[in-house]
């Protein structure tokens, strides 16, 4: 069978790709590892370990600087990485810049305004004033919230959420009636991290460029897992992680629509991004290079490259629609246990390959701890995400996350392990 | 149950987690102190009341994983009565046990059932959570100036 | 011989040293490599490679989150590295926080003090007012420059600077000269990447501190260099780059002395560094954390600790009497080659291992490429250095930078093709 | 020398680089571009005078590496007498000669003396030294709308 033009992950193709992936053979309890916290970070496959240890032995330099050969071909990788990435979602490389992590991304766009907002000669399509809103949703990573809150208070507008149901569910009509002419700015996950619920992002963007706002787009939990096309999704500034995608740590991407790019003065400043520089005025190099002062780091870059390569001959159809099912699977085995709460949306709606769950009477922390002791990582807190978690009026949940290396059996196991907690804290009992 | 998970929950320590000695606000008091564990969200309010330089009662208040509701029953049972310096003599011991990752071997007539803990010294991501209410009660007597 | 406790770096060693690092048997142009661009990027040693490689297959996981064992064991791997790192530089680990590179680091000090001044209780220590001044020097890299011009712009303070002489050398006396009561910063680099000067910092550290100004630290080119110890500086903060340092790209580190990292707020916020946030709240964790927002490079931190550990091993007081020999050897041998003039101090003058010079009639770029074509990989331009280039009245140098596996025949070579670039465009003759 | 540099630096290249042909303000002129590589420092201010349809007169001050010089000489050199689309569509040429990494044989006929620049397609990090003057003309042209 195939998914679009590549094989889906049956059972066979799975076990073959679990073998790029050196961790997955490790016991760190002793048991067989079940890694099921994708979403906090994914693990690499050898393949991207290799392109960086092929960059670093062979070509490591500074880039765009010296004209020796190394640079040069230092340079090659770094633009060739660019293009894939861009390419990967839908973007021009000139829509691409790095940043340390999704976070630092978030925050780049939010400096960015605050900084354009403090300009003697405001671009009218960046400025925020005082009456002006920003828009975000209550089930918002920290990511994707502590930027806006502080970006508000900065320039006296509004910071406006969208509220979230008991299951921490948002729609939406909810959004659209909250956006209006005083709407500047529209931060929302494409993803969310906690529920799994898939943002209905079409008639927000509609609704946000028809009165003007820009359309900011938390995609760390989309991008990795299914096809994104930025370019054709219609937002104006984009952030996801490297570390979440198969990708190294340290490396974010901030994608900015060209419109943006070009008008968005830049957060960081200092060397390889300037024209002219002189003790008291400094002129800025057009979009990417705006973005990305000092040193990037180009073997992360050339990594991520390499993990959107390896996700590309996977194929990120087969790789949705094999999640897709776990996420089924995970929310309708998950109800079926007494005493365990699902969050996010029921059984039977689409929801991404995760699923975070409520223990009755036991607090995460030991739910986690007797997952662990099964061999099985998966992650319990408050995900980045207290205002959710207290809306759904619980200090921490249990967030089980799939890769495309995750099989059902490992689902299973998760939720055969999860329907002995209560009995071994001795809660449910009288 | 696997091995590992045993020497971590202690009988001693759930039965703890459930009776919660000492659960409530205690009034009146001398000293207080509200403290959260970031990581996993688990929170404590503690009064203490003295009796010279003693403790005279302790209370708390608070959520979280068993290690951490047990850890304050523990204590809730164990300091009252004893002096100040005891009580943070045996606060420090519990820290070194704590910390050592297994190396140290618990003393049961200085930390009484709080020796269950011992296991907790194999998880390091858990010693946070055993020790938020001692913390709690040194903080809140360090703030008496005691 | 020894050095401290470690043997000098004679040709044995050195040849030695070098079997660490396989990239220097490349020959990306055919002839054996001569990297002598350690000063924009170092090469790294398989040590650190394989510390990466071990992280990223057995520990790889979310730090500081997750209860499962992986986050537990990748949780001690990053703290090991902080350890690690601020033992280095004579700092507590809660002084070191991680950033994207140095100039990241730089902007997050003066972003935290524009930050701070928006507050509505400035802390006197902070405040940065009309009237104020921060201080640089006149041969500040870009990264050490516009972060304070906008920190200035922004505040209405007044950004001075320490003017230098035709070679490109500026006192002690004349930076005390301009240290007033005004005087609120005082941001100066601790070996310039142009000249290899190395400022007089103990002076400036006192007269900064007597009138209450802080002082940041530029520390690029002195840690990977000589040993640093920031802690008996004194200074209040300051910024270095893993990839200058036989590290990893995509790792800075930014040092806050105890009192100033207690003071500042973030210019970061997200994930992983609150304590309590709700919808339109947020209270920040103390320092460190409070300065890592989101996911940190786990592994390039795993790879800096690697090579710290290997520049230990090998001894920073060998690696400083190895390069300051190789520096006054790149500045004598340059001086006596005609029409060749040297930037930065002059022969006999103690210099870091590194050497700006022009050659006449021959603009920089030609000169690399003729140095290139040798395999001799060093770099030309401003270096991000506009200002001083043009105080020099030149558009752009070459620059020769060693490190502790640069040899003298190396250096030798450098100077010999160099002596040939006159010639072979034909400048001088009339 | 070493073969690739010989290469780079033929010696036509080497000999504009000294001539300079056309260097200095032109007057009139109807339009002017004022271009910076920001790598290397390189930089030129061009003009352009027209006369009807074809390129009358180039103009320029700058400086940079002897590849940037030669290649506004070459320039200067080769446009006068030229219709304007002749002139871009040369430009193009060379744009995609030096991009080609030298798979594209470059053709006298069309180039002139630039076809010495031929060796710089195998030297990505100087391509932009060679087409600086080049786009320089490309712009004030656009911005003349011509
Ligand atoms: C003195 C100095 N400061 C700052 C920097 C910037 O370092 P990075 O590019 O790693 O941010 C450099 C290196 O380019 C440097 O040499
Ligand atoms: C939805 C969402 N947004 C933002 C982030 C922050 O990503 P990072 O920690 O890589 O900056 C995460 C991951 O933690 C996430 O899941």
């Amino acid at each position: 069978m195939t998914i679009g033009t590549q094989p889906a992950l049956t059972e066979e193709r799975i076990q073959q790709l679990r073998g790029d992936f050196p961790i997955l053979a490790e016991q760190p309890v002793g048991v067989p590892l079940v890694y099921l916290d994708s979403g906090a970070t994914s693990q690499q496959p050898r393949q991207v370990l290799e392109a960086e240890w092929a960059f670093r032995t062979r070509h490591n330099a500074a880039v765009h600087r010296g004209a020796h050969t190394l640079a040069s071909l230092a340079t090659d990788d770094y633009e060739s990485a660019r293009d894939r990435v861009a390419r990967f979602v839908g973007a021009r490389p000139t829509e691409i810049s790095w940043a340390m992590n999704a976070t630092d991304a978030l925050n780049t766009v939010a400096l960015s305004l605050a900084e354009a907002n403090r300009a003697a000669d405001v671009d009218p399509a960046l400025a925020l004033r005082e009456g002006d809103e920003i828009l975000v949703t209550e089930a918002e990573h920290h990511a994707n919230l502590l930027p806006w809150q502080r970006l508000a208070d900065e320039t006296g507008a509004r910071l406006r959420w969208v509220e979230v149901d008991d299951d921490g569910v948002w729609t939406a009509d909810a959004a659209l009636a909250l956006i209006t002419e005083r709407t500047r700015v529209v931060a929302v996950a494409h993803v969310s991290n906690v529920t799994g619920l898939i943002a209905p992002l079409e008639p927000i963007v509609a609704a946000a460029h028809a009165v003007g706002a820009l359309v900011v787009l938390d995609a760390c939990q989309s991008v990795p897992h299914r096809r994104v096309d930025l370019g054709a999704l219609g937002v104006d500034a984009a952030a996801f992680s490297g570390h979440k995608m198969l990708g190294p740590g340290g490396i974010g991407v901030l994608y900015l629509a060209e419109r943006l790019g070009a008008a968005l003065p830049p957060a960081r400043v200092g060397g390889s991004m300037i024209t002219t520089v002189t003790m008291t005025e400094r002129e800025f190099l057009p979009a990417p290079q705006r973005f990305e002062a000092g040193t990037q780091p180009v073997s992360a870059i050339v990594g991520l490259a390499a993990a959107v390569d390896y996700l590309e001959g996977v194929g990120m159809a087969a790789i949705e629609a094999h999640e897709v099912a776990l996420g089924e699977r995970l929310a309708a085995g998950a109800v079926a246990i007494e005493g365990v709460r699902l969050v996010g949306p029921p059984p039977g709606v689409e929801r991404a390959g995760l699923a975070s769950v409520v223990v009755d009477g036991v607090h995460a922390h030991d739910v986690g701890q007797v997952l662990d002791a099964a061999g099985i990582a998966a992650r319990v807190g408050h995900h980045c995400a207290q205002p959710l978690h207290r809306r759904l009026g619980v200090a921490a949940t249990t967030r089980a996350s799939t890769y495309l290396h995750t099989t059902e059996a490992e689902v299973d196991r998760f939720l055969d392990v999860l329907s002995t907690v209560r009995g071994y804290f001795g809660a449910g009992r009288a | 149950m696997s091995d590992p998970l045993a020497g971590l929950y202690q009988e001693l320590i759930l039965e703890h987690a459930k009776r919660r000695e000492g659960e409530g606000a205690l009034e009146p008091f001398d000293g207080e102190r509200f403290l959260r564990n970031p990581t996993c969200g688990d929170e404590i309010r503690l009064r203490v009341r003295l009796d010279g330089d003693a403790i005279d009662a302790l209370g708390w208040e608070g959520q979280g994983c068993s290690i951490s509701q047990a850890s304050a029953s523990v204590l809730a049972e164990l300091a009252p009565g004893l002096t100040i310096a005891d009580v943070r003599s045996r606060i420090e011991a519990l820290r070194e046990l704590l910390r050592s990752r297994g190396a140290v071997e618990p003393d049961e007539a200085v930390l009484g059932d709080a020796v269950a803990f011992a296991g907790v010294a194999r998880f390091p991501m858990r010693v946070k959570c055993a020790m938020l209410a001692w913390v709690a009660l040194e903080e809140a007597l360090t703030e008496l100036g005691r």
